[in-house]
């Protein structure tokens, strides 16, 4: 009948998205298992270890990571303007990545993963493909809640400058957040969330410093402070 | 009236062979599942007394208390657990497993529990199933526990560690909470690969979630009773105090 | 700080895609209301009404749905390739006006309005921002769930044709989604209750027929049927 | 350490399982998918279609069915005594299978199809892989479902013998399973569902008598009705 | 040390009273809860099996059916809600209620199955007790059903109506399946004036909304039944047919 | 202290609305109780009993409501302006009370129990203490939930002549409720609730008239019918 | 129909209060930015900055604030004795500008905001439209969670005074609120939250005394204290 | 009808006990009432006060709290053998009850409120109403939540004797609860938060102690400690 000509153009159409969907699905969770392993490496900075070791283990999941990124923007260059289409679902996997990209790129600088550096270390470039804000964003926040319980365990085997260090750079970031003019939805709920982080940090911070175990403060430490 | 016959004699003809218990389930003959959850119930409780005795050692008591635990879980064994072995075999390990699985997750808890206080190790699967194997005579497939059940034993353990942790840590014993930490952190990150590969992992989930809180515990105790130990003000003089008594 | 700065080029962007939702939701909301009207319009068609008169209160909202669609449209082209991004805050208007449009043509027509006709009818072009054929399906659907009922008062309004020319559509459009190769999705769900639909005509034709009430088939209609 | 060398054990036998379940699941959509072919098959009973030719489609499946059937055997034989473990990623794909199979049997012979039978259609072997009980129950009641309407739609198709076959049917039918001793909740409640088809027949089967559509009844016939 | 002493040793005092149940549980010994839930479960089981029993019945082998589902329920009375009464007495039947409130909540519903399908009458919360009555022959406080256990026994026998109602429909009972339907709007009715006023009526409240669709299912099938009865076609010419089946 | 003395003026003021508080709650499980009875009472009409009979028990509970609706205007004078501070502790009873009158006004004269008329019957005046329009219109949703098993039951029962009484009340209630422009919230959800009674009266009304079970219409129904 | 004419007399009503209900949202979403800038000020007093410069951000918005509620009391005063409706609707927000007017005031003053002065702040009068007790209560618990960390966060910047300045205001504050007799709600949950705010500044006060930080206290000091 | 009066009964007997709950109920907020006036008085006791000023307050509500357990055995006796029937309605106030009591007590003497003296400055006998074991337990537990804040504040205020004290105590107390067999889950978790009370108590010793404020141990002392 004339119906099932009709319904015949839709057949070619939704096999095709379908089969996009499936495909970046399949590569959604090798993007989780991925991150798992780097986490579990991350896991290690708890412990008492110097941290290029735990280091290692995350930065060799960073190529894997590259590849499979690569590989997601190869299926959405096939479909373009679909990006949001299918952004849900790998959204999540993201977020948890740049989370763990920011942890690690931090351990190692002392400094914030900027937009740019995560993209580039996903292998991203802006100009079909790129990092969405709310998902860098929102992958900060998970790392901020890694950061507690990082600064307890420093300062349990015997690290006492981390607090401080911790302390001023969630201070800064919480107040680049503020910045922000959130909508009442998934990232203002974790970014309201990050306060939590900081008070604890705080916590642990006044703790060393009130038994003199932290080092001794210059001038120039108030000052950075003052600004953040 | 041949259609209804028929699947009833058929049925009828199923439930003479005993091993086809599915069929004699369905007709209400066979009460194997109940007979599986009671054993297990009965487990359970027996698990939990052995856990709550290993608790009560300290410095003092610990070689009495611990064999006392290590009896009882041995009673546990040849008297309950062995009553699982005997109903299960074969397919029944999966069919029936949601009807032993919490009975069998406790035992490990305590079987792990008593294990890692007597010498600070992780007791493993092979282990716990090789003490099973001479419970059955009878069958030529003993019962095993399976690894989901161990694992989600073990991620009950570290709250029992937990509290471990925190008494251990009263009585003075910062080192042996120190190893207690290091223990647990290796179970909660080596739990972090294995969790989602599990089948129906939404338990696991929970019990991870209810292990970080736990870890971290243990973690925030630590922090204020070893880093934190005091020098006796700003002043900072002390090598003495209670870091004397770690040892 | 330099944290600062790296967060300040995040305002603007924030700033301007949580304009954009505001403004897409605000649309959304106008479209609804206008849809409650065209449908208060069709429940007419549940009373002993001639069609026509039935039709005349749909018809005078199609123009106000055409000027939403086209205000709808201007503000996605000011941000190419994100029309999914904002999809989730207009597909389930969409899909009900969808609903109405492929009622009110059936009832004027006896034939199913095909994804250009609503394309045509909501005045959308199919280059930049087209009816997404999933919505149309789903809207369908909808449709179809109307129809069980509308049969069930035309008989009770003494119409006694009615069932066999609906059975006939729903019996087609039926077969014709059975072709699409459906996900597990919302769109399978609302297809899979689409059988009850189909179920409940049935019922009717054959309360009809039994009773001698329906006009005798000639054999044409017969091989209609079968070829349904 | 010998910690991380006895997870990693456990790692290697998880993902041997997730690769049996995954495997088996993409059986179990394949499966789904014939099924789909064939219940569109046997649709074509409710259309005034001779019922060789309604079968032959389905028919045609039989062997696609036999054959993944036998695949997933195969899976299983790799992983002895691990069936109830992967039980729920096809059984509700099994029960369709047995309620189309019983369908389009009684349509050809008009009587039940039995456990045995249906491990046969479907080439399992009793030994390892056999079909579980309930699964066949379920699918026959499954079946049951669809009686009321294909003999509705007969009886609007002008074959007015059909209800009392189908009526004598689902009697003997629900009488045998009232013989089981159902504390299965789903079972059971489907079996409960059994009896609004008993009843629907029923009422179908009265409509056609009132009118003196049916044909004459024996005296016989009336003891074994009394009797269902 | 004084302190956690006299804290052990009274509750080790308090050990040696038997009646004094609750120290005792807590501290491990007594498992008394344990026996009254397997108990309990074991009056649920065969309760359920006494129902399914009843719906079997049919015209034809009523009697027959309904005298083994009654034998069948005084076979759980003795063998397992003896047991119940055995293990509990005085203060125990609010304080274990959870324990067995479900195992007696089955039988109520299977009891007053029985009498509604013997004798079309509900079987009072008395009738049930007295028949409890002659099992505890140490006890001067026998067990006895309390009223709510018995009301949500009530409520969910209302589900079983249900069933059998479009079951005797079918059968072509259909007066009996209105005095069903009277019978459940009744009771509905009257627990519509109870459900708020009973302890913790949470669990009451859902068994109300289950309890409205089934009366109304009753009330729906009834409806094409009876009134829809057709009197072949718009000629309306009948007094046959079903009609004639109802006496 | 001075704060001591400031928190000293609140204990009065907290004490005497707490007071108040106390009092319309005990009054408002009054109202409940009273409304049980009713209900109750109320229930009667599904069976086959004389209508006069059903609404006598109801009726004699509308003096003990009148009363209690009288001490909870007492206690509300006490405190004016501030009928809204305790409304939510006495309008869930309040809809039920509207939903049983309304009913029993129904029952007895067949049409719809206004405002007004409702106000009289709670014994309440506008000026100070009036009954919310929102809690009104609630009620009638309520009471429009009781009307589908009415119907099934009359039918059973012999009266035949309902359906489609009921259908004209019904329709024209649907239609006037339509006319107001509800927000998103919980009348609008109550509102939505009642399509699904007036799709089920329909039903019934079309399973009793396709079997000729209904009186015969008269041209004048019809004309009601179409302004309904 | 005259239904219809019954209806139409709602429609005006409820017209009016929607459109009050939705001008009242919209302020209090304003209330709410502007508590966030107010907020964002205040907690530069966790970072070792002098008083006034911190109270200079706050105290900007306070004319901001004062303006949105005379707002609001305009729309309030256009539906007289119709203050708690929507009361609902702007509260929560209230009692975070009271606690951040409380909090600021302290700052400056050391004593505690009373009600009449938090009214005076936001330019309310207590005839028609005034602050109601409750959010006031409220208002100064939300204060009280944020003292601990002030004082921690003090005493990390060395003012090592604070903590028994705080102790003090706090002591005093929590036994003012246990004059009040409060019933089990919103307020009552509060209120019981502020005993650990209390403890743990007991608890930084004690780090800071046993290590001889605290400056030395005068006789007068303990007296003060014991009337807490 | 015989059902009537059958259900009839029962609504005498559930008004009854509902009556008899009602009254509990009451009864239960008195004795909350109570304990709020004592604990009040009790919270002195982290001032710098004479203990026998500190127990004064507490002392004058014994009486009151022995009255209303007087009336609540009396409401009991009403209803022989259904103590566990209301059991949840007062178990919460009289664990508090039992913390207030041991706590007054061993301010007092030092030692533990044995459960027969607890009973007893109840006035309960143990023949019908007792108390529950549990409630003694779980009250045992609450008054150790209150020590660390003790000890932190007699500390601050320069009693120095006080950590070993409580210390003692604390650790035989939990010593002794460690022979028990906990099962009961509330309980365990009041117990396992019991651990934490000693190791701050024991954390303020050290603290004492490293600074010489502490007076001086014999060796007797030590062996205590290290034992416990
Ligand atoms: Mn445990
Ligand atoms: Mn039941």
């Amino acid at each position: 009948s004339s119906m099932e000509s009709h319904f015949g153009e839709f057949i070619v159409e939704m096999e095709k998205s379908g089969n996009i969907r499936e495909r970046i699905r399949s590569l959604a969770s090798e993007i989780e298992a991925t991150n798992r392993v780097m986490h579990a490496g991350l896991l290690l900075a708890h412990q008492p270890l110097p941290i290029p070791e735990v280091l290692k283990k995350a930065e060799s999941q960073r190529g894997v990571l590259r590849d499979l990124y690569g590989r997601l923007a190869e299926i959405l260059h096939e479909c373009p303007g679909q990006y949001y289409r299918f952004h849900g679902d790998w959204r999540s996997e993201t977020q948890t990545a740049v989370s763990l990209l920011s942890f690690s790129h931090w351990l190692e600088t002392g400094s914030l993963l900027t937009h740019a550096e995560a993209e580039n270390k996903l292998g991203l470039d802006t100009s079909e493909f790129g990092l969405d804000i709310e998902d860098y964003l929102i992958g900060l926040c998970f790392m901020s809640n890694e950061l507690p319980r990082y600064v307890v365990n420093q300062v349990t085997n015997g690290d006492y400058d981390c607090p401080k260090n911790v302390l001023k750079f969630l201070t800064e970031l919480h107040s680049a957040f503020r910045m922000l003019n959130l909508r009442n939805d998934f990232l203002r709920k974790k970014f309201d969330g990050m306060k939590y982080d900081l008070r604890r940090v705080e916590e642990v911070y006044y703790d060393v410093k009130i038994r003199g175990l932290a080092p001794v403060e210059s001038a120039q430490d108030h000052i950075t402070l003052d600004g953040g | 009236s041949d259609c209804g016959l028929c699947c009833v004699r058929e049925a009828r003809a199923a439930m003479t062979s005993p091993g086809n218990i599915h069929v004699r389930h369905l007709l209400g003959v066979n009460d194997k599942r109940e007979r599986v959850v009671k054993a297990s119930r009965d487990v359970t409780m027996n698990s939990k007394k052995v856990i709550f005795q290993v608790h009560r050692a300290n410095k003092d008591n610990k070689e009495e208390v611990l064999s006392k635990a290590e009896k009882d879980l041995a009673a546990t064994t040849e008297q309950h657990m062995s009553r699982l072995v005997k109903e299960l075999q074969g397919t029944d390990f999966w069919k029936l497993r949601r009807a032993y699985s919490f009975g069998v997750q406790e035992y490990v808890e305590a079987a792990t529990f008593c294990r890692f206080c007597r010498k600070g190790s992780l007791l493993g699967l092979n282990e716990i199933n090789s003490t099973l194997a001479p419970l059955s005579d009878q069958n030529d497939e003993p019962l095993q526990i399976n690894a989901l059940d161990y694992l989600l034993g073990l991620a009950d353990l570290t709250g029992e560690l937990m509290r471990l942790a925190i008494g251990r840590i009263s009585d003075g014993e910062v080192d042996y909470a120190q190893k207690i930490r290091r223990f647990v952190q290796d179970i909660y990150r080596e739990l972090t690969l294995l969790a989602p590969l599990m089948d129906d992992n939404a338990e696991m989930k929970k019990k991870m979630e209810t292990m970080l809180q736990s870890v971290m515990k243990i973690e925030n105790v630590l922090l204020t009773f070893t880093a934190m130990n005091d020098h006796g003000g700003s002043t900072g003089d002390g090598n003495h105090g209670r870091r004397l008594r770690r040892t």
